[in-house]
């Protein structure tokens, strides 16, 4: 089974973790990720000022995509859904398919409806399974308790990339991780978004909304937060500190991503995951996996 | 001479387990072997006996029992009770004989549909199609003419179908009316002037006319257009600017929701026009009717702005300005509209003399708000109301409306005789308490006596309970009838005894259900079914205490709910009227009491009857 | 405020944009404001209130908001709303309406030349892929050029860079 | 047409409330029907309705099944087959043939009729489908926690509940309640944009039945708009105002807290507002009849656009009750007797045509 990389901008800058364990994880699982160095930027970051160019840069990637022939699949969920988004509205909306041709005509591309866009994760239940990845878990995480956060953008808007979960009760985290043998843990602020989405117009704002999950994990005292998302991975884990000190309280939870953990199941070393690189790192997981 | 009384047994659900002949011993009747009977008991309803048994009974006096209806659950020692007090109390019916039954002449089968329009076109093609002469009493020229809620073409396309046995009376209205179903005398007046005719029934069915229905003081008429009479066609704004429309759906109460939606369909016929913004103004968006909601926002889609205002919270200033609170953006918004399009009610003026000649009674009460009495029938038998004097919705509803009413006039009209309510004149006071008390409009003083209608009769009873000379009887229920089978079940009933008079639409229905499942009656209770709660009589109770009850319970409809509109009112105050009494004597007056209840509250039923029973233990 | 002051043509020109068709449907029933994390965290915030003010047409006090890029874009609200109105998409139509009439924040105009230079938010330097290396992970291409065309932007002279995201 | 062909002059398929008073009116014409029932008893959604009345008869309806269920019972036009499924229809030469198969039933079905013993097929004058809505499944707005919270019912639920007497003094007895107006109604983003038109009418009822039997507990009543409900209605608004608590917002959704539900909805100031109750329940609406797709496909009854079944379809097909969209029992009854009419006009018809 293969796939297209779409990395995008944070991940392969500042979550090598996230990509290394993606990579090590997908190898074990039989998923061959192909690497297209062009693959940029998704639009996202345009959208709120200049969605018609940020609708281009997406078509963009689809058009190279398309041009592969293979699913893409993104570790970031802003990417993913964004990416998502634009096929949608490009496969609904001739006219603005037309639009976006004639600004990429320039550059050898075209734009065609099918790409098949999602995130790793979902990637991963929908191609390989639920079954079949547990199936391959060597090493149990039994013990170990982890609170998922989906994130927004890894199950909303569902009319685009909805099916496998429900926004409302989503369940595909937890699955994951009860995959390995651990415990997922479901908290009244399961759903809250980080606030990343704000972090560049009110840092106090997206620092609120972020803080109040931290805080209640905190409490809760989880092995670690789990995410999917390197956007909100900027929140929970790069901005931990200054949002307890913005807070003024202390609190240190720790942040792992899901391949992170997955890869640990199917055998792999925190190095090869690399924990190492995590910056709240989770202590006792690591000291249980050492050899 | 009492009749001697054999028990037919007829084997029904319920029943399984029990030895007729130890219930006919048990109840003091005989068991039938076949010969000749004088009177009887049958185990089961009329309609369920078979046909063999119904002609060879036919004539004779005859309780048809539904048994298991009042038998219930328990070991069969208690069962064998409650089957002989019930046997009994049928029996002590059936030995008191019958009066001769007093057949209803054949009543009149003709029709009058006083009105026009949708409602009243629909009424006669309904009753015309059910084979009865119909005469279309319209105050217009013609059968065509709609009422100014309705719409014209489907009237039109009605009137040229009307058939052939619907007689036209143009320009010409009806100015009174009495009687009941099978025998009403109407007063019409038509151009040649006022005739007076005879109907089996009547639909009053008068056109509907369109009011503002929406209360805004002080606007400048020359603003306000009618929902019905806007053209949008007149509407435009000017090149180079917005011209501003409002359109008033409910400002100091809501609209209702067919009266939302015209408003709906206008505000967005202005919407598509150039440069028209139109304000909705609204207190509740009334979209209970169908495709409203999509209407609703087709309108908002189109550009219309919802403008929700308190009830009252719109203002007038200067006769031209709007002026009302946001509560999203707390401020006040004010809006200087070119036009004002008001949404419109329909209705119809109540005719003068249904208020003073018809009835003595209150519009409410003619035309209660009662499930029972849905789809245009009345309290008067025979009298149905249809449309815009109903208040029911324009549209598809009044024709379901006239449908239902016809097939109930039919069924009036041409079912099974019922015998019907017999008046011995040698004991008649012409004192009118029937007249007065008949909630159907039965009884009418004719002449020198009382003559009941021959259709309208329900057989409730509640003349014969307020009859003090005993001289009406809803057939063979008579206070004699009444007082034998009340006096033959006490005497079998085991201590304590107990009596639940049960309606024949809310108390005995839950009984009957009760049984069905198993449920434990007391030993002592006797159930005493009835067509309404309204014939239970003060003698009828106090006697009950007399013969040894130790309570009595009436379980009737819930107020509103009563299919004689007042039988469960009159019950309940008879037996208030008891208790009083009681606490004269010093007894208990909680011994007796009145409650109301739905067919479907059986579990209410149960937990009366188990109180009744604790205390009939204690007393 | 006076109604016939407004400008109903503003809800018409968001409906056109992109995301913004639909903004008009709304009729306040305050299912997204109850789900709102910004909201939550900022009372004055209410999505129902942007949408209300664009709906009458305050046209200019609208986009001079800074209210209306505070947005996380989480997309609760249009998950909840039973008209469909997806506000998130609307606000990003009011955005770009805002942003074309100059009141864009600072930071949109760096993302774009970022952009346009680097293809990515986060400048890819030899240095990085050093690092990638190390790991055992693919090189990244550091200028997809194809980025100054599409955004129509010369990239900022080498050495004058902006200060990253 | 030879007349004799015919087994039954109309066909009622549904044992509910309009399908008996179609029967009943059908009767009432003197036309003899035949309603076949897929449920082992008939009675359909009614027979899981309260009575409201408190001090009066609340008209709401319910108790009318009882009067119905009796009349059809003794009227001998009357043919009543419980736990029949229709399997295939047909039409030609302007009749309907159509078969019916039994159903499994309990031992002991209650109430009038009798299970269909064997596969049938009848042939009829004129067709009247009376199959009833669909009650929303709650499950369908997964952010309400029906089925994840404990204390979240349905409206339905509640009705069982109040019927049942597991609402009141010595039983359950909450000091809370909320109804959340809307659940599967007067929503276009779900797919159903239509006013299920009742809800209104029957939380508001229930809401009283729960203050009248336990006059401590608060009720809130979360809602868009209030809609109308029958003639005497504006006149019972203000009164419920006055007793129950009107909250103009439709909330976000239904969280578990630690004593019970939570309800999330925009406060007076517009910012989220969570509130604790002891019991959550869910108005659901009315949609079309289950099976819409395959009556439809069998009778091509055409669907209108909300998926209802159009009133009037092919020749000698009539539609009657909440099949035709959202109506409540009174209306369901009365509108019964215009597809009795139409039925019986059409079998006149058929009559009349093969007489010559």
């Amino acid at each position: 089974m293969k796939a297209l990389l779409f990395l995008g901008c944070t991940v392969p800058v500042r979550n090598l973790n996230y990509e290394l364990s993606a990579r090590k994880v997908c190898q074990a699982l039989g998923v061959e990720l192909v690497d297209d160095p062009a693959l940029a930027c998704c639009g996202y970051p345009l959208k709120g000022s200049d969605q018609g160019h940020a609708l281009v840069i997406a078509a963009r990637a689809l058009a190279q995509a398309k041009a592969h022939d293979l699913p893409l699949v993104a570790l970031c969920s802003a990417c993913a859904g964004t990416l998502a988004e634009a096929e949608h509205h490009l496969a609904h909306d001739p006219a603005a398919a037309e639009a976006v041709n004639r600004e990429l005509e320039p550059l050898g591309l075209k734009y065609e409806p099918g790409a098949r866009v999602n995130h790793l994760m979902r990637f991963l239940l929908s191609e390989v399974g639920l079954e079949a990845i547990q199936a391959k878990m060597s090493k149990s995480l039994e013990g170990f308790s982890f609170a998922p956060h989906y994130g927004c953008h890894y199950l909303k808007p569902a009319e685009v990339i909805g099916g496998l979960d429900d926004p409302e009760n989503p369940q595909s985290m937890g699955q994951l991780i009860a995959a390995t043998g651990a415990r997922a843990v479901s908290h009244p602020r399961l759903k809250d978004c980080c606030g990343g989405g704000v972090l560049g117009a009110d840092e106090e704002l997206a620092g609120s909304l972020a803080g109040a999950k931290l805080a209640e994990l905190n409490e809760l005292g989880v092995t670690a937060m789990v995410l999917v998302c390197p956007f909100c991975n900027v929140m929970y884990e790069g901005q931990q500190k200054a949002i307890a000190k913005r807070l003024d309280t202390k609190f240190k939870v720790p942040v792992v991503y899901l391949t992170q953990i997955l890869g640990l199941g199917l055998g792999l070393s925190p190095d090869e995951v690399g924990l190492k690189l995590n910056r709240v790192k989770p202590k006792e997981l690591i000291k249980a996996f050492k050899e | 001479m009492p009749a001697r009384v054999s028990l037919i047994w007829q084997e029904a659900p319920g029943l399984s387990g029990l030895d007729p002949a130890q219930v006919a011993l048990a109840a003091g009747v005989e068991l039938d072997d076949g010969g000749l009977v004088e009177a009887a008991v049958v185990t089961v309803a009329q309609e369920r006996a078979p046909r063999g048994l119904q002609e060879r009974l036919a004539g004779l006096p005859v309780s048809w029992l539904d048994l298991a209806a009042e038998i219930g659950g328990g070991g069969d020692a208690h069962r064998l009770a409650r089957a002989a007090t019930a046997v009994a109390r049928a029996a002590g019916r059936a030995a008191k004989g019958t009066l001769p039954p007093v057949y209803a002449p054949q009543p009149a089968q003709s029709v009058l549909v006083a009105g026009a329009g949708l409602g009243a076109l629909a009424a006669a093609w309904e009753a015309a199609a059910l084979g009865h002469p119909v005469t279309l009493a319209t105050p217009f020229g013609d059968a065509a003419t709609p009422g100014a809620d309705d719409d014209p073409q489907a009237v039109g396309l009605m009137a040229a179908q009307l058939p052939a046995q619907v007689e036209l009376a143009t320009e010409c209205e009806l100015i009174g009316l009495a009687g009941s179903a099978g025998g009403f005398s109407a007063r019409l007046m038509g151009p040649q002037g006022e005739s007076s005719q005879g109907f089996g029934a009547v639909f009053l069915a008068p056109p509907g006319e369109l009011a503002p229905g929406c209360e805004i003081h002080g606007l400048n008429p020359e603003l306000c257009v009618l929902a019905s009479k806007l053209d949008p066609e007149d509407w435009q704004g000017p090149e180079d600017a917005w011209l501003h429309a409002a359109v008033l759906a409910g400002s100091a109460q809501a609209a209702p929701s067919y009266s939302f939606a015209a408003a709906l369909e206008a505000a967005l016929a202005l919407a598509k026009r150039p440069r028209v913004q139109v304000s909705l103004f609204y207190t509740e968006a009334r979209v209970a009717v169908p495709g409203a909601e999509r209407l609703f926002r087709d309108c908002r889609a189109a550009g219309v702005l919802p403008m929700r205002v308190e009830p009252g919270g719109l203002e007038v200033r200067g006769g031209h300005t709007l002026a009302w609170f946001d509560p999203l953006l707390g401020e006040e918004i004010t809006l200087e509209p070119a036009v004002a399009v008001m949404a419109e009610q329909s209705g119809a003026p109540r005719p003068a003399w249904l208020d003073n000649e018809l009835t003595v009674k209150p519009w409410d009460l003619l035309v209660p708000e009662n499930p029972r009495l849905a789809g245009g029938k009345t309290s008067r038998s025979g009298l149905y109301i249809l449309g815009s004097l109903r208040g029911t919705a324009p549209g598809a509803p009044r024709r379901a409306e006239a449908a239902a009413a016809t097939a109930d006039m039919h069924a009036r009209l041409t079912g099974r005789v019922v015998p019907m309510p017999a008046v011995r004149d040698q004991l008649c006071a012409r004192c009118l308490s029937c007249v007065r008390a008949c909630p159907h409009g039965v009884p009418q003083f004719v002449g020198f006596g009382i003559a009941c209608s021959p259709a309208g009769c329900v057989a409730c009873g509640i003349c014969a309970a307020e009859c003090p000379a005993e001289a009406i009887a809803p057939p063979g229920w008579g206070q004699p009838e009444m007082l034998a089978a009340l006096e033959a079940a006490l005497a079998v009933a085991p201590e304590p005894k107990m009596v639940l008079f049960a309606c024949g639409q809310s108390g005995m229905p839950a009984a009957s259900a009760l049984s069905a499942s198993g449920h434990q009656w007391p030993a002592g209770l006797v159930i005493f079914p009835l067509v309404c709660a309204g014939r239970t009589s003060q003698v009828l109770v106090t006697r009950a205490l007399e013969l040894g009850a130790k309570g009595v319970l009436t379980a009737g409809c819930h107020p509103g709910n009563c299919r004689s509109i007042s039988g469960n009112l009159v019950a309940a105050a008879k037996l208030e009227m008891v208790q009083g009494m009681l606490a004269e004597l010093g007894l208990d007056p909680e011994a007796v009491s009145f409650l109301p209840l739905a067919s479907n509250q059986t579990r209410e039923l149960a937990q009366a009857v188990e109180a009744l029973a604790v205390k009939a233990e204690e007393a | 405020m006076r109604l016939n002051d407004c400008d109903p043509g503003f809800k018409h020109q968001v409906a056109a944009e992109p995301g913004g068709e639909g903004i008009r449907v709304c009729f306040g029933c305050a299912a997204c404001s109850a789900r709102c994390p910004v909201g939550a965290n900022r009372p004055e915030y209410d999505p129902r209130r942007i949408i209300r003010a664009a709906l009458l047409g305050r046209r200019e006090e609208v986009l001079a908001s800074p209210l209306i890029w505070l947005c996380s874009s989480c997309y609760t609200c249009g998950e909840v709303c039973p008209q469909g109105v997806r506000f998130t998409d609307v606000l990003t139509a009011i955005k770009n309406i805002a942003a074309r009439a100059g009141h864009a924040p600072p930071s949109a105009r760096i993302t774009a030349e970022l952009l346009a230079k680097q293809g990515r938010l986060l400048e890819v330097t030899e240095f990085e892929n050093d690092k990638r290396a190390e790991l055992g992970l693919p090189p990244v291409e550091q200028r997809p050029h194809d980025f100054q065309s599409i955004l129509g932007l010369e990239p900022p002279p080498e050495g004058g860079e902006g200060e990253g995201a | 047409m030879n007349p004799a062909e015919i087994d039954t002059p109309v066909l009622i398929i549904g044992g509910g409330v309009a399908g008996l008073s179609a029967a009943v009116e059908l009767s009432r014409r003197g036309l003899a029907s035949t309603v076949v029932e897929r449920e082992a008893a008939p009675g359909g959604r009614a027979g899981e309705f309260c009575c409201k009345a408190v001090a009066a008869c609340a008209r709401c309806g319910a108790c009318r099944l009882g009067d119905l269920l009796a009349e059809a019972a003794a009227r001998p036009e009357i043919t009543l087959h419980t736990a029949a499924l229709v399997t295939s229809a047909e039409q030609k030469d302007g009749l309907w043939t159509v078969e019916l198969s039994p159903q499994p039933a309990g031992d002991d079905a209650p109430g009038p009729g009798a299970p269909l013993g064997e596969r049938c097929s009848l042939t009829t004058g004129a067709v009247i489908l009376a199959v009833g809505g669909q009650v929303f499944d709650p499950a369908g707005k997964s952010r309400f926690a029906h089925g994840r919270v404990e204390g979240v019912h349905s409206a339905l639920e509640l009705e069982a509940m109040l019927a049942m007497g597991a609402i009141g003094p010595g039983a359950m007895a909450p000091a809370k309640v909320a109804f959340i107006q809307c659940v599967g109604s007067r929503d276009a983003a779900g797919g159903r944009p239509w006013c299920s038109r009742v809800c209104c009418g029957y939380a508001l009822r229930m809401a009283r039945v729960i203050r009248h039997r336990l006059p401590e507990t608060e009720v809130t009543f979360f809602h868009m708009d209030v809609q109308d409900y029958g003639r005497a209605w504006e006149e019972e608004l203000p009164s419920l105002k006055e007793d129950i608590r009107f909250v103009r917002a439709m909330p976000g959704e239904v969280t578990a807290g630690e004593q019970g539900p939570r309800v999330v909805f925009a406060g007076p100031e517009g910012a989220p507002v969570s509130e604790g109750f002891d019991l959550v329940i869910l108005s659901v609406g009315i949609g079309p009849p289950n099976g819409a797709g395959s009556l439809h496909e069998l009778f091509g009854a055409a669907p209108d656009q909300d998926g209802f079944l159009a009133e009037e379809g092919p020749d000698g097909l009539f539609v009657a009750g909440a099949a035709a969209g959202p109506r409540s029992l009174n209306e369901s009854i009365t509108h019964a007797g215009l597809a009795a009419s139409r039925a019986a006009a059409r079998v006149g018809a058929l009559l009349e045509a093969a007489r010559g």
